[in-house]
C-alpha cells in the first residue's frame, strides 16, 4: 500500500513540477494575452534557450544558471527576428493565420535544430544541484529547489514589470484596449514586438531549467506548446498570478492520478481537466484580468 | 480586363481543373507507384482538408482537431473489420457514421464556445480521444496497434477484377472518387437553405439568430457532417495503410495538415484545400526532398510561413471568393 | 493567371517525377528506408551511418559498384510504406534494408513483399512482424532474445525477488515489459509493480514511490533515453531504495555516459551489442569495424550502427552470392542467400529461421562499470563480475 | 487650427464618409452634430489616425496628417476621448491618469498637469486610489478627460461626452470643457446631444449619412429650421 509519507512526497513533486510548468508557459500565456498571438513556435523558442545553456556548459564549463541571462536573449532575438520579418506583416489579419504562421516558424526552427545539432537527446546535469536534501523523511534536490525559486521569481518579476514600470503598464493597457492605449500616445505596434519579445525571453529562460530537470531534444517543443495551451486556457487568459496556481493544479493532479490511480492516466486528466474548464468556464480559471 | 480573369477562374472552372488533373495525375505520373502512392496521401489529406473547411470556411467554426474524428473511423473500422470480420466496404460507412457520433460528444458542449475557445476544446477531444486508443488496450491493442488490416476486397465488375492489395492505382482512383463525394457534399450543402444558414453562422451568431437561423443546429450539422467525412476518410486510411496505432490514427498531422492545406489553397474556395494538398505534397516531395533530403522539413515550415505572409488568401482564395461578392453588386 | 500557374506548377512535378529508371545490369542496388527526421530520427541516422560503411567495405572487398538510395520515412507509416514503393517500384533497388519501430516496418515490409523485394531490418522487434510469415521479411533482432537477458539476469545474476516494472506506452517497450513480466512471474519473481507512463513524462517521483512501498529489489525500467533520465534522476532525488536498475535499450550506450556522467555509473541495460562484447570469434570485425566507423564519423558506433552495418553487409552478400549463382540478380536468390546464411558476428551467431526471425539471438544484459559495459548475463558471453547491490545514485 | 479637406472614408466596400470637409478654428469649441450611424465616430478614429482615409486630407497646425501613427499625433497634440470613455477598468483613477502622459517624460510636469486636472474635478481627489471598474457614468468620463489632458492637447476631441450622463452631470462636464478652453485648448466636440453642443459651441457643422448636410455658426444653426425639427425636437 501507497504510504502516508509517499503521498505528501508524491504531492509536493507535483507542486515543484506545477510550478515549472509555469514558467514553461509564461511566455505563451503573456503572448496570447497581450499580442492576442498563440505563439505555436513558444516551444521551439525554449529549446533554444535550452541548447545555449548546454553549449555554454559543455564548451566553456558555464554553469547553467550563469547562462540564463544569455539563453533567454537569445531565444528573445529570435522572437524579435520573427516578429519583425514575420509576424508585424499579418498582425491586423485573422487568428488563423498567425497561428500558421507561427506553426510554420515552428517547425523550420525544430529541424534547423536538428541539422545544426543533431537527434541527440542533451541533458544539462550538474553534480551540486542533483543532491538530494532530506527533511523528515521527505526529498528534495538542491536544483528542484532552485528552479522553483527561480520560476517564482520569474513569474513575479513579470508581474511586478507589468503593474509597476512604465514600459509594463504600456503592455498592460494596451492589451486591455488597443485604441485607447493608442490614443494615450502609446505606440502600440512597438509594444506587439515588444511584448512578443518579452515572450521570447520568458520561454528562454524556461529552456535551461527544462535541460536541467529533464532533457531537452530539437523536437522536444511541441509538446511544451501544448501543455503551455491547456494552462494558459486553465489559468484563463491574462492572469499571470493565475498561472501559477493553474500549474500546481495539473501537476499535483497529474502526481495524485499516478499515486492513486495508475501512470497511463496522466496524460488524460489534464486534457479531460481542459476540456472540462473550457466547458464550464471558458474563461478560466482565474479569468480575464491584468 | 479584372472581369475577363474573374470570369475564367470561377469555383467550377476551378473544380474543371483540379478534377481532370486528378483523373489524369495517374498518367502523368506514368504509373509509377510510389509518386501514385504519395498522392494517394496528398488526397487522403485533400478529402480531410474539404471537410475540415465546410466547418470552418463555410461555417466559420475552425477545428484544431479532427484528428479526433479520422481516428475515430479509423479505429472503427479497423475493429469491426479484424475482430468481428465486418467487410471493409462496411467499415467505411461504420467509420463515417461513428466519426459523426463522435463529433456530437464535443459539439454539443463545445458550441458555446467561440473562436480560439472551440478550436482548442476539439483538439482537447482529439487528446483524449488518443489516450482512450492507447488505453482500452482491449479494444483498440493498445500502443502495440492493429496490424494486418484487411485491405479493401477486390470488386469484381465482369471479367475485370479491381485489386486494392497490390495497386496503388486503384487505391489513387477510389479515394479520389472518395473525394469529390466528400466535395460533392459540401458543394451541394453550401448551395442549400442550410448552406445559407451557415453563411449566416459565419458572419455572427447572434445576426444570424436574429434573422431566425437555428445557430445551434447549422454548426452542429456543420461539424457532424464535416466529422462524417474525415471519418470515412480515417476507415480508408486504416485499409489503405493496414497499420493503425494511437499515435498514427491520432496524429496531429490530421489535425494541422488540412488547415494548412486549407489555408495554401484558400478557404473560400470549396475546391481550395484540395488544390492545396496537392500543392504541398508535390513541393514537399518534388522540389524540397531533391534538395535536401534530410532537412525538407525545415524548408516546408519556411514556406508556409512565406505563404501566409505574403499570400494570406491562397492560392485560389482570392479569385473565387471575390466572384461571390461581386455578383450581389 | 493563377489557375494556370498552379497547372504549370503540377505539370513542373510531372516531370521531374518522371525520370526513367536504369535497367542495365551491374551494379548492386541497395534501397534503404529509415526515419531521418522525426522522432525516431537519431536511430534511423545511425542506421544510415552504419550501412553506409559497409557499403563502402563491400566496395572495396568486392570491386562491386553499390547503388546506395537513402529515403526518408519521416519517423511516418504511411510515407515508410511509400518509401518502399518508390524503393522496389521506382528505384527497382535489389533490395532494402534499414526500417526503425514496429509500427513503420509494419506497413514497409508488406509494400516490399508486394514489390517481391528482400527486407532486412534491425529496428522492428513486434512479433507479429513475422507472425504474417512474409517471404521477404528478415530481421536481426527479435523481442525474445531482449526479454530472456532480462528475466535471465535478474532471477540468476542478481537473484532479486521482488522487481518493480515500469514502461512506456510506446510498442516496443509496452511489449517487452509485459513479455519479461510474464517470463521473471513463471520463474517465481513476484512483480508487485506494473505501470505504463506516456512518453514525455517528467515527473517520475509518484511512480518511483509505488516501486519504493512495494519494496522492490530492482527496478526495471523499459523505456528510452529520456525515461532513463528522468528516473535515474528522481530516484536519485528520492533516494530510491531498490539494489538494481535496470534499463532496456539504448542505456549504458557512449551518448548516455556522455550526457549522464557519474550517474551513468552501475546501471544494467540489454543491448545486442557494445563496444568489446563481441564473440572471440568476431573480435577481429568488431575492432575493424569499429576503427573504420571512427575514421569515417568521427564518433563511436552505436548498437544501433552496428547492427545497421551488420544488416548491410549480409544482405549485400547475399545479393552477390545469389547473383553468382545465377548470373542475374534475383529475390530469390538473394532470399536463398540470406536463408543459407549460419554466421559468428560482433553480435554472436546469425542465422534466420523460416519467418526470418534471428534463430540464435539473445541480447547480452551488462553493467556500466567506470563508463565501460561489462556484460554480466548470459554466463557465456561475461566479461567481468557484476556489482550488486549498486545503483547510479549511490543508495543502499 | 484643424483642417479636414474632402475626406472619405470606406470599410471594405461600404462608403461611411464621403467628401468631408470642416475647419476647427483655434481656441473655440467647434461641433460635429449627427445623429446615429452618420459617421461622426468613423470621421474622429481617421482624424487620430486609427482609420485610414480613402481619399483626402487632414491638416493640423499646417501639418499633413497623412500615414501619421495614432502615437504620432498624439505627440503633435492632437488627443481624442473616445466615445464609451475607454478607461482601463483594472487600473486605479491615478494610474489612468498617469498613463495619459505617457509621452510626457519629465515628472515635474506630470504631477502638475495631474493637480490642474485634479482642480478641473475635485471629485476626483478623493477617488484616485480606487480602480476605474467601480465609478460612476459621470466619473469616468471625467477621468477619461483628465485622462486626455494629461497629454497637454492643444486641440482636444471629445466623442459624445454627455452620453448615457444625467442632465446634471453633463452640465458639470461642459462646465469643464469650457474651463479647458479657457485655458488655451482646442475642442472639436461631437455629440449627439445638439442642444446642450450648441450652447457651448462657435461653430457646428451637420453630418448626415457620411457628408456635411449644414454648417454655420452656432446661433444661426439653432435657429435654423431643419435643426430644429430634426435635432431639437422643437
Amino acid at each position: 500500500m501507497i504510504s502516508a509519507t509517499s503521498v505528501v512526497q508524491s504531492l509536493l513533486s507535483g507542486m515543484a513540477e506545477g510550478v515549472n510548468y509555469s514558467l514553461y508557459c509564461l511566455g505563451l500565456a503573456f503572448v496570447f494575452g497581450i499580442v492576442r498571438i498563440i505563439n505555436l513556435a513558444h516551444g521551439e523558442f525554449l529549446v533554444l534557450g535550452g541548447y545555449i545553456a548546454y553549449w555554454l556548459l559543455v564548451k566553456w564549463g558555464v554553469n547553467p544558471l550563469l547562462a540564463l541571462p544569455l539563453a533567454a536573449a537569445m531565444a528573445g532575438v529570435a522572437a524579435f527576428v520573427s516578429y519583425r520579418v514575420f509576424l508585424q506583416r499579418i498582425r491586423t489579419s485573422s487568428e488563423l493565420n498567425t497561428l500558421i504562421l507561427t506553426f510554420g516558424l515552428g517547425i523550420f526552427l525544430a529541424n534547423l535544430y536538428l541539422q545544426l545539432w543533431t537527434a541527440d537527446i542533451r541533458n544539462i546535469g550538474v553534480d551540486w544541484m542533483e543532491q538530494p536534501l532530506s527533511f523528515f523523511g521527505i526529498y528534495v534536490s538542491v536544483g528542484e529547489i532552485l528552479t522553483i525559486l527561480i520560476s517564482l521569481a520569474v513569474v513575479f518579476g513579470l508581474y511586478f514589470f507589468l503593474t509597476r514600470s512604465r514600459t509594463g503598464m504600456a503592455i498592460r493597457v494596451t492589451a486591455i484596449d488597443r485604441d485607447a492605449a493608442a490614443l494615450a500616445g502609446i505606440n502600440v505596434e512597438r509594444v506587439d514586438l515588444v511584448a512578443f519579445t518579452i515572450g521570447g525571453l520568458l520561454a528562454g529562460v524556461g529552456g535551461p531549467l527544462l535541460g536541467m530537470l529533464a532533457h531537452i531534444s530539437p523536437g522536444a517543443g511541441l509538446h511544451i506548446t501544448v501543455k503551455a495551451f491547456i494552462l494558459t486556457v486553465l489559468a484563463g487568459v491574462g492572469s499571470i498570478p493565475g498561472l501559477l496556481v493553474a500549474g500546481m493544479i495539473l501537476g499535483v493532479g497529474e502526481a495524485l492520478t499516478v499515486t492513486f490511480i495508475n501512470a497511463s492516466y496522466r496524460e488524460l486528466f489534464g486534457f479531460a481537466l481542459f476540456i472540462a474548464i473550457l466547458v464550464i468556464r471558458p474563461s478560466g480559471l482565474f479569468g480575464r484580468r491584468l | 480586363m479584372g472581369n475577363l480573369t474573374r470570369a475564367f477562374v470561377s469555383e467550377r472552372t476551378a473544380g474543371c481543373i483540379v478534377t481532370g488533373f486528378v483523373l489524369a495525375l495517374p498518367f502523368l505520373l506514368s504509373f509509377n507507384p510510389y509518386y501514385t502512392s504519395v498522392f494517394v496521401s496528398a488526397l487522403i489529406l485533400g478529402a480531410v482538408a474539404i471537410a475540415w473547411n465546410l466547418l470552418a470556411g463555410v461555417c466559420g467554426q475552425v477545428s484544431f482537431g479532427h484528428a479526433a474524428f479520422f481516428g475515430i473511423g479509423a479505429y472503427t473500422s479497423a475493429v469491426l473489420v479484424t475482430k468481428w470480420g465486418f467487410s471493409p466496404y462496411l467499415g467505411l460507412v461504420a467509420g463515417g457514421v461513428f466519426g459523426g457520433l463522435g463529433s456530437l460528444i464535443i459539439g454539443i458542449p463545445a458550441f458555446r464556445l467561440r473562436g480560439p475557445y472551440f478550436a482548442l476544446a476539439i483538439l482537447g477531444f482529439a487528446e483524449v480521444m488518443k489516450l482512450l486508443a492507447l488505453n482500452l488496450t482491449w479494444l483498440t491493442e493498445g500502443s502495440l496497434g492493429i496490424m494486418n488490416i484487411a485491405p479493401l476486397p477486390p470488386l469484381e465488375v465482369g471479367s475485370l477484377k479491381i485489386d486494392f492489395y497490390a495497386s496503388r492505382t486503384t487505391n489513387y482512383y477510389v479515394v479520389a472518387l472518395l473525394m469529390f463525394a466528400v466535395y460533392l457534399v459540401v458543394y451541394f450543402l453550401r448551395r442549400s437553405n442550410l448552406g445559407l444558414a451557415m453563411s449566416a453562422v459565419h458572419g455572427d451568431d447572434e445576426t444570424a439568430a436574429g434573422i431566425g437561423v437555428n445557430v445551434f443546429r447549422t454548426k452542429a450539422i456543420a461539424l457532424t457532417v464535416s466529422a462524417t467525412c474525415t471519418g470515412v476518410m480515417g476507415a480508408f486510411y486504416a485499409h489503405y495503410v493496414r497499420f493503425l496505432s494511437p499515435d498514427t490514427a491520432f496524429d496531429g498531422y490530421w489535425s494541422v495538415m488540412p488547415i494548412v492545406a486549407s489555408l495554401f489553397g484558400g478557404m473560400s474556395a470549396l475546391i481550395g484545400p484540395m488544390a492545396g494538398a496537392l500543392v504541398i505534397t508535390g513541393l514537399d516531395e518534388f522540389v524540397f526532398k531533391r534538395f535536401f533530403e534530410t532537412g525538407h522539413k525545415l524548408f516546408f515550415g519556411l514556406l508556409l510561413a512565406v505563404v501566409i505572409v505574403w499570400a494570406p488568401t491562397g492560392l485560389l482564395g482570392n479569385r473565387v471568393g471575390k466572384r461571390s461578392e461581386g455578383d450581389k453588386r | 493567371m493563377k489557375a494556370k500557374t498552379i497547372v504549370a506548377l503540377f505539370v513542373v512535378f510531372a516531370v521531374a517525377a518522371w525520370s526513367p529508371g536504369a535497367w542495365a545490369q551491374g551494379p548492386i542496388k541497395l534501397g534503404v528506408q529509415a526515419p531521418q527526421t522525426g522522432a525516431l530520427a537519431k536511430h534511423g541516422q545511425e542506421q544510415v551511418k552504419g550501412i553506409r560503411l559497409a557499403v563502402d567495405e563491400f566496395q572495396k572487398k568486392h570491386n562491386v559498384q553499390v547503388d546506395l538510395k537513402v529515403y526518408d520515412d519521416e519517423s511516418d507509416a504511411q510515407k515508410a510504406a511509400a518509401s518502399i514503393e518508390k524503393l522496389a517500384g521506382v528505384d527497382k533497388v535489389h533490395a532494402v534494408v534499414g526500417g526503425y519501430g514496429s509500427h513503420l516496418v509494419g506497413p514497409a515490409s508488406e509494400a516490399a513483399e508486394r514489390y517481391d523485394t528482400p527486407y532486412f531490418t534491425t529496428g522492428a522487434v513486434d512479433r507479429k512482424l513475422s507472425a504474417k510469415k512474409l517471404k521477404n521479411f528478415f530481421r536481426l533482432n527479435h523481442m525474445p532474445g531482449y526479454a530472456a537477458a532480462q528475466s535471465g539476469a535478474i532471477k540468476e545474476a542478481l537473484g532479486a525477488k521482488k522487481v518493480g516494472i515500469l514502461y512506456n506506452s510506446l510498442s516496443a517497450t509496452a511489449e517487452i515489459a509485459q513479455e519479461v513480466k510474464d517470463q521473471l512471474t513463471a520463474k517465481g519473481v513476484e512483480v508487485p509493480v506494473f505501470e505504463k507512463f506516456e512518453k514525455g513524462t517528467t515527473n517520475f517521483k509518484p511512480l518511483l514511490l509505488k516501486v519504493k512501498d512495494a519494496g522492490c529489489d530492482a527496478l526495471l525500467v523499459e523505456g528510452y533515453f529520456p525515461d532513463y533520465v528522468g528516473t535515474i534522476k528522481d530516484a536519485k532525488i528520492l533516494n530510491l531504495p531498490v539494489k538494481a536498475y535496470v534499463g532496456a535499450w539504448g542505456i549504458g550506450t557512449p551518448e548516455f555516459v556522455r550526457e549522464l556522467g557519474p550517474m551513468s555509473e552501475y546501471v544494467y541495460g540489454t543491448s545486442i551489442w557494445e563496444m568489446g562484447t563481441a564473440p572471440k570469434e568476431a573480435k577481429e570485425e568488431e575492432a575493424a569495424m569499429v576503427a573504420a566507423y571512427k575514421e569515417k564519423f568521427k564518433e563511436e558506433p552505436s548498437y544501433i550502427a552496428m547492427l545497421g552495418y551488420l544488416s548491410g553487409k549480409y544482405m549485400l552478400e547475399a545479393i552477390l552470392k545469389g547473383g553468382k549463382a545465377s548470373g542475374s540478380y534475383s529475390p530469390e536468390k538473394t532470399r536463398e542467400a540470406l536463408r543459407s546464411l549460419d554466421v559468428m558476428s560482433p553480435m554472436g551467431r546469425i542465422a534466420f529461421d523460416e519467418k526470418g526471425d534471428p534463430k540464435y539471438f539473445t541480447a547480452a544484459l551488462f553493467q556500466t562499470q567506470k563508463g565501460a559495459q561489462v556484460v554480466i548475463f548470459p554466463t557465456d558471453r561475461k566479461m567481468g563480475e557484476v556489482v550488486y547491490p549498486a545503483v547510479p545514485w549511490g543508495a543502499k | 487650427m484643424l483642417e479636414v479637406k474632402d475626406l472619405s472614408v470606406r470599410y471594405g466596400d461600404a462608403h461611411v464618409i464621403t467628401g468631408v470637409s470642416f475647419q476647427a478654428a483655434r481656441g473655440a469649441i467647434t461641433c460635429i452634430l449627427g445623429p446615429n450611424g452618420s459617421g461622426k465616430t468613423t470621421l474622429l478614429r481617421c482624424i487620430t489616425g486609427l482609420v485610414s482615409p480613402a481619399s483626402g486630407r487632414i491638416m493640423f497646425d499646417g501639418q499633413n496628417l497623412q500615414g501619421k501613427k495614432p502615437h504620432e499625433i498624439v505627440r503633435m497634440g492632437l488627443i481624442m476621448i473616445p466615445e464609451g470613455r475607454r478607461l482601463w477598468p483594472p487600473l486605479t483613477v491615478e494610474e489612468n491618469l498617469k498613463m495619459g502622459a505617457y509621452l510626457v517624460n519629465e515628472q515635474a510636469r506630470i504631477d502638475g498637469q495631474l493637480s490642474y486636472v485634479f482642480d478641473l474635478f475635485p471629485h476626483l481627489g478623493s477617488r484616485k486610489n480606487q480602480l476605474c471598474g467601480t465609478l460612476s457614468g459621470g466619473e469616468l468620463q471625467m477621468v477619461a478627460i483628465g485622462r486626455g489632458l494629461m497629454g497637454f492637447p492643444r486641440l482636444l476631441l471629445l466623442d459624445e461626452p454627455s452620453l448615457g450622463l444625467a442632465p446634471l452631470v453633463v452640465r458639470e462636464v461642459f462646465r469643464a470643457v469650457e474651463k479647458i478652453v479657457d485655458a488655451g485648448t482646442t475642442v472639436l466636440l461631437v455629440e449627439q446631444n445638439t442642444q446642450v453642443a450648441l450652447s457651448v459651441a462657435v461653430y457646428g457643422y451637420i453630418l448626415e449619412i457620411g457628408s456635411i448636410a449644414l454648417e454655420s455658426d452656432a446661433a444661426s444653426l439653432r435657429e435654423n429650421s431643419h435643426v430644429k425639427e430634426a435635432y431639437l425636437g422643437l
